[in-house]
């Protein structure tokens, strides 16, 4: 009885946080009820307002309405979180699939490369190859999916390992299916559950990555409504007009904080057999 | 031995491999090494500079030379003579700068390391011990918070209310502890919260097994129990997590020490990749990277200490 | 005469420094059944696999139909393939999971036949009619499956690229008893009506000694002796 | 028993001994700290330098620091607060024929090295110069230097080069003893004229100390100390001084200002500097090329509210490219004020009408759509080139910002596809307007980004080169000035401003306008 209400009370936990996001992403129906202005309507007048009736959480040094560009940077993070963990996905699996199902020196020198991109912080790469490209959306993306593919691989790596082992793989390999296909029809389908989980819980990371280099100025330009950017703007007016640091922060660790739960509960549907309690 | 000897190899071609992909990256930038070192170092950014002064420092850092002799010559340099070069700006060594810098982040990421193990493990064991009681759900919300918050921002609140609020630290400066408190707490929280929850897990894991409960109604009391069994066989995975969390924590040094004007390698790294100083982002990335697979080289030897069933090679 | 359909010549096989077996010879006629007896760990499965062409032996040679396998490009080997076909031992895993039951019948129906899909629809019913199926069993998926299901399948599979040789190895071992024998005489009627021949493996002789035309004993990593059951090879 | 908490002793014992080490490591290096500050003598400065303190090689780079920051060094020549000449170093100069200056010196200086300042220093310093530093010996164009006398210099140019004074006023031109280097020539410390004399650099910290140069040729020196810090972020600088741990700072953010000026014990005065925010137009560009188009762009701009809203009025409305407190800027010019009526005229005239309704001017079926880049090495400038985007909108203009790095700002202009740029530029690197004119509004000028080309203004620049009469030189560039801010090939938006911070025990601080940031004077001292 008790078990069966925790359970519920969990789905329900990762329903909310999933409808939240998918809120946060529909921003056009979504966010003009709550805030009805424009996020990129500057007013010099009205620049670094407290919170008030008008403008929930206050206005930033150019007047614009900073809950508007909450959450319009809602969309920002999390479409190029999007295009960081598809990239990376890809290129994970892509690799990892080749390395575990052809083996030998494909998987030798496939495993050096993903150990190697394991072997350092990631961050510190991702700046220094965004030192160079200069800040915007697809350097971005460029830098973090180069730093984010080698944990797909090596995951994807494993389980293809075991698949391949597997008796309908071998039945595949003797009815005279070729590579393209076993690979395709067998092993993505059946490998890719606990790569999905990574993902989730790895966009949390990606959005906090994003944050991280836009703060030290390196990932996107302060014009655009980001996170990160939004903080480092508004660290300026740290003792005037806190907010403008306060809540960008709040919107970037309660977005992790969903991500990581929404990833727990896929790994609770995709994989039942894993232990829980691992994130909360 | 034969498992050393690899690992120190794996650990070379690793470095290789780093300081082939940053020479590379580095290399690639729109408009021009010559012209970017120019405006970065010498002009001001938004002054001209004439094909005269180009032609100078291009020859002067020899980068009208193919890419691959540029770096075979890095290379070489670095292994012949030990230098790996010279830094525009600063018009030093890169070694000399990275020998001036190393201390203080070894000492802030040294100390953030140790408090958020000490921190993280006595918290884990604590939240385990009141496992489901009010506390332990405090505990662990607060960790699932802490791994979530950018630790620039943890910066930043911290400043914002000690320092400026309470006035209780200074803002800047290096060298004294009221100087570290603030850049280690914000540094280590992150750590602390991953370690405590890895400590937690493993611990309820022991905890749950026969010895133990065997132990627990002989009746020993429950701190001897921890610290003669639990302890020891729930340390594992935290060692093994202490490890990885080297390698964010030293990514994370770079913006904490940005936001404390601490000077180490990390606000080195970003300082130099804003002013396209090249030799030292190389200096600065490879620091950074041997620092982080020397202590998970560490971690695996502590690892092999505590169980004594693991062994290499 | 003609070629057996099955000839294998001093088979060996090591891995690293231990062998696991050698010097295994045994040839099977068409529409015969050879099993293999042998204890577990003896390499029988490994011998079986070597036959399909999952794994090399370190030496020897194989002959289907006449033609050494071993020594075979691949693109010559992959116009073979088909007609050398594996049950496996654990039904549990022998079909993708992430497909229903039809879907796996029918895959090499897809990759060989070319047929387009009415007509592969009908081959397919047609197969499962053969093998005993019923339509519910095909919109499953195979965890909703029981093994002695699964096992039809896979043999309907296996029919549907109709092979001159099948190597099944242990396909009983985990099914109740009422089951294998279903199986097995499923096996044998499939014989009958296409001439099919199989080695098959098992640890259990009884089995064994129920369908096979010969037996081959499987000792210390060499054949020690082949053993004739009297049965008419039914063609 | 023992055995079995070995591994766990380990660990214990490793963290600790850790701790310990890092805590005994911090107190040992304790002293380097600003914190620590109290116990030096009270007529000690903190100075919050706004730069990261890269070398201190005065004259390849950093001639600003150690000459107007540090006051190590000090140039031949001086400018007074109308940016017109005066003597420094040299009592006088002047020009003998097209090609050739002549310097008197000072006779009563001594280098901190107690060595007399000769003419033979004074050509080792330029001489190093122009080896060294590109840039200056470009500006110099000189083709020898011979000594006369000990006090008497005489230095002849390739061409003739009106602006040779000005440039001797520039920091990386500033002294030098030649004991500066050691005898293998390599680079000890900056020995100097100045007030002050060079006293250590932490290498670690990047913290200069400079102390009282006791034998000054100028008098008495202020203070006893100075230690100069670099700090780049202005919200850091804000904080130091806000805690009382610098004493001295610039730029601490703009919008900051009025809120610590109101802080007990802490003022601040804003001031102008010789640089402005300038927003270049391609003029190879459709809309662009039509002059209605820029000056309607001009009327748009709301210059005063950005000088007030962006800037908090560090900074002001800028009307020509040179200040107007410059004794050769064209005083009858003033900035455009927002008009958009006269915008809208400008623009319907030119053929840009909002045609269906969306807000965006178009013609021949195209929106007028502009892409705006600026960088953000300089904190005024994205705020700025948004606002500027919105006030643009107001008069129909779509325009798209992007703020980048230098390299790709550099690659696009290179490739010439941009619109709108928007920049601080230096306007007085050197104390004559004929530098600047020449390298913006010259056809094919190093810094005419535009590709801006009147045969007007070509001529009228090189006749002037040739005038040495001050006062007629300056006419023909009053007259390039009042062309192109009737063209606006570039608009000119308002003059860089800068923020002095100090604590209200520092006096005597007088603010130098002719200084690249800001010049530390010997008068200055700290009150108790």
């Amino acid at each position: 009885m008790e078990a069966n209400l925790q359970k519920s009370l969990s789905k329900k936990r990762y329903a909310f946080c999933f409808d939240s996001t998918f809120a946060f992403f529909r921003d056009r129906p979504f966010c003009p009820l709550i805030s009805p202005y424009d996020p990129n309507a500057i007013d010099l007048g009205n620049k670094n307002l407290s919170p008030s009736g008008e403008h929930l959480l206050g206005t930033d040094y150019l007047g614009r309405d900073l809950l508007s560009r909450i959450l319009i940077g809602a969309r920002t993070s999390l479409s190029i979180a999007f295009g960081v963990v598809l990239i990376s996905l890809l290129i994970g699996t892509a690799l990892g699939c080749a390395a575990g199902y052809y083996g030998g020196i494909v998987d030798e020198s496939a495993s050096r490369v993903i150990d190697i991109f394991l072997s350092f912080p990631g961050i510190i790469f991702a700046l220094a190859i965004m030192g160079v490209l200069g800040s915007g959306v697809f350097n971005l993306i460029f830098a973090l999916s180069i730093v984010q593919w080698a944990k797909y691989a090596r995951v994807m790596r494993g389980q293809v390992l075991s698949l391949k082992k597997q008796e309908f793989v071998l039945s595949a390999v003797t009815s005279g299916a070729d590579d393209f296909h076993i690979i395709l029809k067998h092993i993505v389908p059946n490998a890719i559950a606990p790569l999905l989980v990574l993902a989730t819980i790895d966009f949390g990371h990606v959005i906090l990555s994003i944050a991280t280099l836009s703060f030290l100025g390196i990932g996107l330009p302060a014009d655009v409504p980001e996170w990160g950017a939004m903080l480092s703007a508004g660290k300026e007016f740290m003792r005037t007009a806190p907010y403008q640091t306060i809540f960008p922060g709040l919107a970037i660790t309660s977005f992790v904080v969903i991500f990581s739960i929404l990833g727990d509960g896929m790994r609770d549907i995709l994989d039942p057999n894993h232990e829980e309690g691992e994130i909360y | 031995m034969k498992y050393f000897i690899k690992r120190t190899g794996f650990m070379a071609l690793t470095l290789f491999a780093v300081c082939a992909l940053t020479f590379f990256l580095m290399n690639v930038i729109p408009g021009g090494t010559a012209e970017l070192i120019l405006k970065h170092t010498f002009v001001g950014l938004e002054e001209s500079v004439t094909e005269e002064q180009l032609s100078q420092i291009s020859s002067r850092y020899n980068l009208d030379d193919p890419l691959y002799l540029q770096f075979f010559r890095w290379i070489r340099e670095a292994f012949v003579t030990g230098d790996i070069g010279t830094s525009y700006v600063f018009k030093k060594p890169v070694l000399y700068l990275l020998a001036l810098r190393l201390p203080a982040t070894i000492q802030l990421a040294g100390t953030s390391m140790a408090l958020a193990a000490v921190a993280g493990v006595s918290l884990g064991i604590y939240s385990a011990l009141q496992e489901n009681r009010t506390s332990d759900h405090i505990l662990r919300i607060i960790t699932l918070f802490g791994v979530s918050m950018p630790g620039f921002w943890v910066a930043l609140i911290l400043i914002l209310i000690f320092s400026l609020k309470l006035k209780l630290v200074p803002v800047l400066g290096y060298g004294s502890l009221e100087n570290l408190l603030l850049p280690a707490a914000a540094l280590s929280l992150h750590s602390a919260a991953a370690v405590m929850r890895v400590t937690r897990t493993s611990m309820l894991e022991t905890l749950g097994q026969e010895y133990i409960r065997f132990a627990k109604a002989k009746g020993l009391p429950i701190w001897r129990i921890i610290s003669r069994h639990a302890f020891k066989n729930a340390m594992l995975p935290v060692v093994t997590v202490i490890g990885f969390q080297m390698g964010s924590l030293l990514g994370g040094t770079v913006v904490i020490e940005k936001i404390f004007a601490w000077p180490g390698i990390g606000s080195l790294l970003v300082d130099s990749i804003s002013a396209r100083d090249l030799p030292v982002v190389q200096g600065c990335v490879l620091a950074i990277v041997t620092m982080f697979l020397l202590v998970n080289f560490l971690v695996d030897i502590l690892y092999t200490r505590l169980d004594p069933r693991i062994r290499y090679g | 005469m003609s070629f057996p359909v099955l000839a294998v010549n001093k088979l060996a096989m090591k891995f690293g420094t231990s062998e696991v077996f050698k010097n295994v010879s045994f040839s099977v006629a068409p529409g015969e059944t050879l099993g293999l007896f042998g204890k577990s760990g003896s390499g029988k499965t490994t011998i079986g696999r070597c036959i399909v062409g999952l794994e090399k032996p370190t030496g020897g040679e194989i002959r289907v139909k006449g033609k050494d396998i071993l020594g075979m490009s691949k693109k010559e080997f992959r116009k073979l393939r088909p007609k050398v076909q594996m049950v496996f031992q654990h039904p549990e895993t022998s079909l993708d999971p992430r497909m229903k039951a039809f879907e796996n019948l029918i895959e090499p129906l897809k990759l060989h036949s070319g047929l387009k899909k009415d007509a592969l629809l009908k081959r397919g019913e047609k197969l499962a009619e053969l093998t005993g199926l019923l339509p519910e069993h095909l919109a499953r998926y195979p965890s909703h499956l029981s093994g002695g299901e699964i096992q039809r399948i896979v043999l309907a599979r296996i029919m549907a690229l109709s092979p001159d040789f099948i190597v099944a190895d242990e396909p009983t071992s985990m099914l109740d008893v009422s089951v294998q024998a279903q199986i097995l005489r499923l096996m044998q009627k499939l014989q009958r009506e296409t001439g099919v021949s199989y080695l098959l493996i098992s640890h259990d002789i009884e089995v064994l000694r129920k369908v096979c035309h010969r037996i081959a004993y499987l000792e210390n990593g060499t054949i020690t002796s082949i053993e004739n059951i009297n049965r008419g090879i039914n063609t | 028993m023992k055995k079995k908490n070995y591994p766990l002793l380990i660990l214990l014992v490793t963290l600790l001994s850790y701790a310990m080490l890092v805590t005994s490591g911090c107190s040992s290096t304790k002293g380097n700290e600003t914190g620590e500050v109290v116990s030096e003598p009270n007529n000690t400065l903190v100075l919050g330098e706004m730069w990261d303190i890269e070398s201190i090689n005065p004259i390849n780079g950093d001639g600003t620091l150690i000459c107007e920051k540090a006051a190590i060094t000090e140039t031949l020549v001086g400018a007074s607060e109308d940016f017109s000449l005066n003597p420094g170093l040299a009592t006088s100069w002047k020009q003998l024929d097209e090609n050739t200056w002549e310097f008197k010196l000072k006779n009563n200086v001594t280098f901190h090295d107690g060595s007399k300042m000769t003419a033979k220093d004074v050509k080792f310093t330029l001489e190093k110069v122009i080896s060294e530093n590109s840039k200056v010996a470009s500006m110099l164009k000189v083709d020898s230097i011979e000594v006369v006398d000990n006090y008497t210099l005489k230095i002849k140019t390739k061409e003739i080069n009106p602006i040779l004074p000005g440039v001797l006023h520039y920091p990386d031109t500033a002294i030098i003893s030649p004991s500066t280097y050691n005898e293998k020539g390599e680079f000890v410390k900056p020995v100097g004229t100045g007030p002050y004399k060079f006293e250590s650099f932490d290498d670690q910290t990047r913290t200069l100390t400079v102390v009282k140069n006791e034998n000054w040729w100028g008098g008495k020196v202020g203070l006893d100390k100075m230690i100069i810090k670099g700090i780049p972020d202005p919200n850091t600088r804000a904080m130091a001084i806000e805690n009382g741990e610098v004493d001295f700072t610039v730029d601490v953010p703009y919008s900051e200002t009025d809120r610590i000026d109101a802080l007990d014990g802490i003022n601040v005065e804003k001031f102008k500097t010789p640089r402005v925010y300038k927003l270049d137009l391609n003029l190879k560009h459709e809309p662009l090329e039509d002059v209605r188009v820029r000056q309607a762009m001009s009327y748009a701009i709301n210059r005063s509210e950005i000088a007030e809203n962006v800037l908090y009025n560090v900074g002001e409305a800028a009307a020509g490219p040179f200040l107007p407190t410059m004794v050769w800027a064209n005083k009858s010019l003033k900035p455009y004020n927002q008009n958009l009526e006269k915008a809208n005229e400008l623009l319907t005239a030119a053929g840009w009408v909002d045609t269906d309704g969306d807000g965006i001017r178009d013609k021949d079926g195209k929106p007028l759509k502009l892409n705006f880049m600026t960088y953000s090495a300089r904190p005024g400038l994205p705020p700025m080139a948004e606002a500027m985007a919105a006030q643009l909108k107001e008069a129909g203009i779509d325009v798209e910002t992007e703020v980048m790095e230098m390299g790709s700002i550099d690659d696009r202009k290179e490739k010439g596809n941009w619109d709108l740029y928007l920049a601080a530029y230096n306007i007085a690197m050197v104390p004559d307007p004929e530098y600047i004119l020449t390298n913006w509004y010259t056809t094919n000028g190093t810094d005419n980004t535009p590709g801006y080309s009147n045969p007007k203004v070509d001529s009228l620049i090189t006749e002037a080169r040739k005038i040495t009469d001050l006062k007629e030189r300056y006419k023909k560039f009053n007259d390039v000035e009042a062309i192109v801010y009737d063209e606006q090939p570039m608009i000119i938006v308002a003059y860089y401003g800068c923020a002095i911070v100090k604590k209200d025990s520092v006096k005597g601080y007088v603010f130098d306008p002719t200084a690249h940031d800001y010049r530390i004077n010997a008068d200055m001292y700290l009150e108790k």
